[in-house]
């Protein structure tokens, strides 16, 4: 297959499957359908979590880290809500560091909103939202001496990180909280792994929030990702199967389910 | 951690680096792809100062072998800060070689142009694919002279005549833009990349679907190719970059250690507990 | 009749200018190539996508503002930290102040080199235009432009021997190679003498095509000479200065803290607490161990084993994380495109 | 970077200065890292914009624009005519100088509109994007189960295959979220088989962490050991050089 700058006639009837796909599942979840999404273990992590940090007393601090305005930030707000609105109701003490100033501004009214939603919309203190730096290690060094002075008794860590996310996840080892963290890039999930209670890998970061805010947006382009994956899944079987028996019986010249993609408009003859 | 890596920088003591068979066939690659008169090599040195250390030595390893073979090489960058690594490491490379060959010369507009910082990413990219003459797509070099007034570099012609393409880089997307974006209806390039450590394991995915035909990972996949290199050119100098590997090496057992001890530490404390603890 | 506030007008408004936005690249990509010449967008679209990079390039000034705002406030109101603020600027306004200077005299250098390339460029234009048979914009007799082209060859020739002649300081390598071009791009224009210049004839047109190589070689000798005299310049050492001195060593040393960083926490935070991080830790380990060269010590095959370990389980896994991810970033880049946002949680949402 | 010359022995020795700055943050953050800190983040703010206007706005834009390309000949007659064209950069440049009504507080909204445009077109090529690299790494997957070299079946080999092959699908299944009967796992019945099938993925997940986390290693201590081959081989040196003791 020679390299791709327009799209193959098979190419197009994916795009327009994948736009119909995601509009489709909109319109469902707005006419009131009820998406099944299953329920990941990290939403058990998270709860747990709440729970112990209210037999001790202690606070509880969630931060987004490097996520700036847009999708990212968007699923972890869907956790943040979940999350503020058990603390209120524990009546515990609510920490959110910040990094980016944009991003601050939708998170505080996120927290908020959790806080009506509980029931405790007085007890909301915008002084929770603690703007700390937008360089990234003065934003871990200050994040550390925050969590040591609060002895967090549960660190949430969601959303983008780089090479802080060590900082930040050895400052809440040290004072003994109990730590979860989901994270989008390949890179950090590995450091956290061996250094908090529970991770989120990758896309479990938007199936937690889907499942915790039920969020329209959300679970619409969760389920119409889900579909559009189990279509490739599908095209993999198929052209595994197809290469198995093209190997036990070379003679025969299977048409492989590739050419779907890479079949040239000029090749199909009407 | 300083010592165990200063004291092989000090003496320097070299070790031979681990035989990475990725840099191997990268080697086969990089000598065998034919280079027809007018056709050229594009190089990208997408990295600045805070992943020189990985990728400079990726970037000399490459364009002393395009250098040796006499491939006329374009080079550019998507990145601001790659800037006086487009300048340096040419020249440095090309200082090397005549020194270790006296009669021969290897001249800027000759053997290298330096076509700068180009902004726009994936839009700049599908535009150069997109070009009939990318000589005059380029317009002009760093200097201020137009590459159509290279000999070398004056009739490029299409992307077609692009027979290899590097991309030497730290940070995450650029690579990404070169895989999906530099190839276009017939034509698809010989991609080599130079990355840095912590993408090693997301390039072996690109190696096995043949997008990516040579993969240098981090200062061991240079110091291999540069083993590689010295077996066909014996005067080929790499003993720095074996001191460094050295000391890398050397570093990785300080932290396998530390992660050993780091565990058995409290094991011995809970078993210590568990044990006379509860006859304490 | 529903009154629509002007922030959903606004809202509509920004709506449309993102699929604007994309539209373009959407129909180049969905078309096949045959309709997309047929349109005549093919030659271009080279102009377009500058016109798409030249609006991003505007906004480069955006960082500089706000840094600019923030510490320019806090040095005048003598706010807590003003020294670093001010240490700030001052590393802004030199490379910007040293940055400039050296373009400046790039620019200088290039029209410089520009005058000696008039010679090769224009005897190349004289053959072209000679041999069009319709001459499509009226060009002075061939004669005439002959003698244009030897009187400016000869006169910026001997500009540039005397102020060679008058160099002070031993004559490089590179003064050499272009004393040598200029002696042979004036023995290429005295030969155009030997012919009469009524039209072109191959034989006269040979003669051009020399002053055009020669002439061409002469431009890149003027080059390099121009180029290693501007390196010694107080301005290009400042550059290096401030580039290699400062601006390399402080992005290196602040990245190598994390070499640091990572072997702190190797004693301290990386614990072995489960089946999963203790399966994680074997193949880190694997993995380190097969690519440093003490890892022959413990065996031959270390590299080896690596090697597999990468290319069939890693490479599987992440394959279906990238997929994930690919098909996530799919559907992201519709939803961007068509403006479909989480409304519940962007700021000013309508519940 | 040659120690020969002044200029060179000078920038070797801020190099070195400026590393011990930054290194000094590892005691504790002090005034000393801070200021370099600052420095720095200056210095990279001042470079960026003038590469922009230097390789790309002047040659490509302004400077056709304004006709400067144009080279008269010794003859009187022009290189090329003036492409009235090119003042079409007008547009997409007034456009772009939307994005200074950012901070404006009333009219914020109109460098929405200029921000709004690039999302647009970023996801547009997002999504040739994706096909331009998907494809293939789909088409990679097809590797047959069973393999044969000359006649017989190559037990290494079609190990390999079987192993990616289920570890891609098992990994796969386990970012599968919204499958499922929506009264079979809430009530903790045991659900689908793809549900069942899913927390297989994890420990798959575990070893490509695993490679992860060991290529990470290598990253980082290589930033390191490049600053301390610096600061012993070249640092010491110029500063032998200065005081006079080498």
């Amino acid at each position: 297959m020679g390299g791709l700058e327009h799209a193959t006639p098979g190419i197009l009837v994916t795009v327009a499957f994948a736009v119909l796909l995601l509009l489709y599942e909109l319109r469902r979840v707005e006419r009131g359908y009820r998406h099944f999404i299953r329920r990941i273990p990290g939403i058990d992590a998270v709860e747990g979590a709440i729970g112990r940090c209210a037999e001790q007393g202690r606070a509880v601090v969630f931060t987004t880290a490097l996520t700036d305005v847009g999708p990212v930030l968007y699923a972890c707000l869907g956790v943040l809500h979940a999350v503020a609105k058990r603390v209120a109701g524990y009546k515990l003490k609510l920490i959110v560091p910040q990094y980016s100033p944009e991003a601050m501004v939708i998170v505080e009214d996120a927290v908020r909103g959790a806080y009506n939603d509980a029931g405790r919309g007085a007890a909301f203190d915008p002084q929770s939202i603690v703007f700390l730096s937008s360089e990234q290690f003065a934003f871990a060094s200050g994040y550390m001496g925050l969590v040591h002075r609060e002895k967090a008794g549960a660190a949430f860590m969601f959303g983008v990180f780089a090479a802080e996310a060590l900082v930040l996840a050895e400052a809440g080892q040290q004072v003994g909280a109990q730590q979860i963290a989901a994270s989008v890039s390949p890179e950090q999930v590995a450091f956290f792994i061996c250094t908090c209670d529970y991770t989120l890998i990758g896309e479990e970061l938007f199936g937690a929030s889907a499942y915790m805010s039920r969020e329209p947006v959300q679970v619409a382009t969760l389920a119409a990702q889900d579909r559009l994956k189990l279509l490739f899944a599908l095209v993999i079987i198929i052209g595994v199967l197809g290469a198995t028996l093209q190997s036990i019986y070379p003679t025969w010249s299977l048409p492989t389910v590739d050419l779907f993609f890479t079949t040239e408009w000029s090749s199909l003859t009407w | 951690m300083i010592l165990a890596v200063g004291i092989p920088v000090f003496l320097g003591y070299s070790r031979p680096p681990s035989r990475l068979v990725s840099a191997e066939r990268m080697y086969e690659v990089m000598a065998k792809t034919e280079f027809k008169p007018g056709e050229v090599a594009m190089v990208w040195l997408d990295f600045g100062p805070g992943t020189l250390a990985e990728n400079q030595p990726q970037a000399e390893v490459i364009l002393e072998h395009l250098f040796r073979r006499r491939v006329p090489v374009v080079l550019l960058s998507q990145y601001q800060q790659a800037e006086v690594a487009l300048q340096r490491v040419p020249r440095e490379v090309a200082k090397r070689l005549e020194r270790e060959l006296p009669d021969q010369r290897w001249s800027y507009g000759e053997a290298w142009i330096n076509a700068g910082f180009r902004p726009g990413g994936a839009i700049f990219i599908q535009a150069l694919v997109n070009a009939s003459d990318i000589s005059k797509f380029l317009g002009r070099d760093v200097t201020g002279m137009p590459i159509t007034q290279y000999p070398n570099f004056a009739a490029i012609g299409g992307v077609e005549r692009v027979k290899l393409v590097g991309e030497v880089t730290g940070l995450t997307g650029v690579f990404d833009t070169i895989i999906q974006f530099f190839q276009k209806g017939g034509y698809q390039p010989t991609v080599v990349h130079g990355c840095t450590s912590i993408t090693i394991p997301e390039a072996y995915i690109f190696l096995d679907s043949g997008q990516l035909k040579g993969l240098l990972e981090g200062i061991a996949g240079a110091a291999w190719y540069s083993e590689v290199l010295k077996q066909h050119y014996p005067k080929s100098d790499n003993t720095k970059l074996l001191v460094v590997n050295t000391a890398l090496s050397a570093a990785h057992l300080v932290i396998i250690l530390l992660i050993v001890i780091g565990n058995l530490v409290p094991l011995y404390q809970l078993l210590r507990q568990r044990l006379w603890g509860s006859h304490g | 009749m529903v009154t629509i506030n002007s922030s959903d007008q606004r809202a509509r408004l920004i709506g449309i200018f993102t699929f604007l936005g994309g539209i373009y690249f959407f129909l180049y990509f969905v078309l096949p190539e045959s309709a997309i010449s047929f349109i005549g967008v093919k030659d271009r679209h080279e102009a377009i996508s500058n016109g798409f990079i030249v609006i991003g390039a505007m906004a480069i000034g955006l960082g500089l503002f706000n840094l600019v705002s923030a510490h320019g406030t806090r040095i005048v109101f003598k706010k807590i930290g003003w020294v670093y603020s001010l240490a700030l600027i001052t590393g802004l306004v030199c490379m910007l102040g040293v940055t400039s200077a050296q373009w400046l005299q790039s620019l200088a250098l290039s029209a410089e080199q520009q005058r000696s390339q008039i010679i090769s460029e224009f005897a190349q234009r004289i053959i072209d235009d000679a041999d069009k048979t319709t001459a499509t914009l009226t060009v002075p007799a061939l004669q005439v432009r002959v003698d244009a082209l030897k009187l400016y060859g000869f006169e910026h020739l001997s500009v540039l021997e005397t102020k060679l002649l008058g160099q002070r300081g031993a004559s490089s390598l590179l003064q050499h190679e272009l004393q040598k071009n200029i002696a042979t791009v004036r023995e290429k224009l005295a030969q155009l003498d030997a012919v009469s210049w009524g039209e072109l004839s191959p034989g006269s047109a040979t003669l051009l095509k020399e002053v055009v190589t020669s002439g061409a070689k002469f431009s890149v000798a003027r080059g390099a000479y121009l180029r290693e005299a501007a390196a010694t310049t107080t301005v290009q050492q400042l550059y290096t200065l401030l580039y290699e001195g400062f601006f390399n060593q402080l992005g290196s040393a602040m990245f190598a803290l994390l070499g640091v960083y990572i072997a702190a926490a190797a004693y301290r935070a990386f614990r072995i607490r489960s089946v999963e991080s203790a399966l994680m830790m074997a193949a880190a380990l694997i993995v380190m161990l097969g690519q440093i060269s003490f890892g022959r010590m413990i065996s031959d095959d270390m590299p080896a084993l690596r090697q597999w370990l990468l290319e069939v389980p890693n490479s599987a896994a992440f394959r279906a994380i990238r997929l994930g991810a690919g098909v996530a970033g799919l559907m992201l880049a519709i939803r961007m495109w068509l403006s479909i946002e989480s409304r519940s949680f962007s700021a000013g949402k309508k519940r | 970077m040659d120690s020969t010359t002044s200029w060179g022995l000078v920038t070797t020795l801020i190099g070195g200065v400026c590393t011990l700055a930054i290194f000094s943050f590892l005691l504790k953050e002090n005034p000393f890292y801070r200021f370099f800190e600052h420095l720095f983040i200056g210095i990279a703010a001042g470079l960026g914009p003038l590469l922009v206007l230097r390789d790309f706005l002047w040659p490509k834009i302004l400077e056709p624009m304004l006709g400067l390309t144009i080279t008269t000949y010794p003859d009187g007659t022009l290189s090329e005519p003036y492409q009235p064209l090119y003042l079409l950069y007008l547009v997409p440049m007034a456009f772009g100088s939307l994005y200074y009504f950012i901070y404006s507080r009333r009219h914020a909204w109109l460098a929405k509109i200029v921000i709004g445009f690039t999302l647009g077109t970023s996801g547009a090529l997002a999504i040739r994007g994706f096909f331009g690299e998907v494809v293939p790494q789909i088409t990679g997957s097809f590797k047959p189960l069973v393999v044969f070299s000359n006649g017989e079946l190559a037990l290494f080999e079609s190990f390999n295959n079987i192993l990616f092959v289920a570890t891609l699908l098992l990994v796969l299944n386990y970012f599968f979220f919204s499958f499922g009967k929506d009264n079979s796992a809430q009530d903790g019945s045991p659900g689908t088989l793809q549900s069942r099938m899913a927390p297989l993925g994890r420990p798959l997940l575990m070893i490509c962490f695993g490679a992860f986390f060991g290529s990470t290693v290598m990253a980082r201590l290589a930033l390191l050991v490049e600053r301390v081959q610096f600061i012993i081989t070249d640092w010491v040196a110029a500063l032998s050089n200065v005081v006079g003791i080498g």
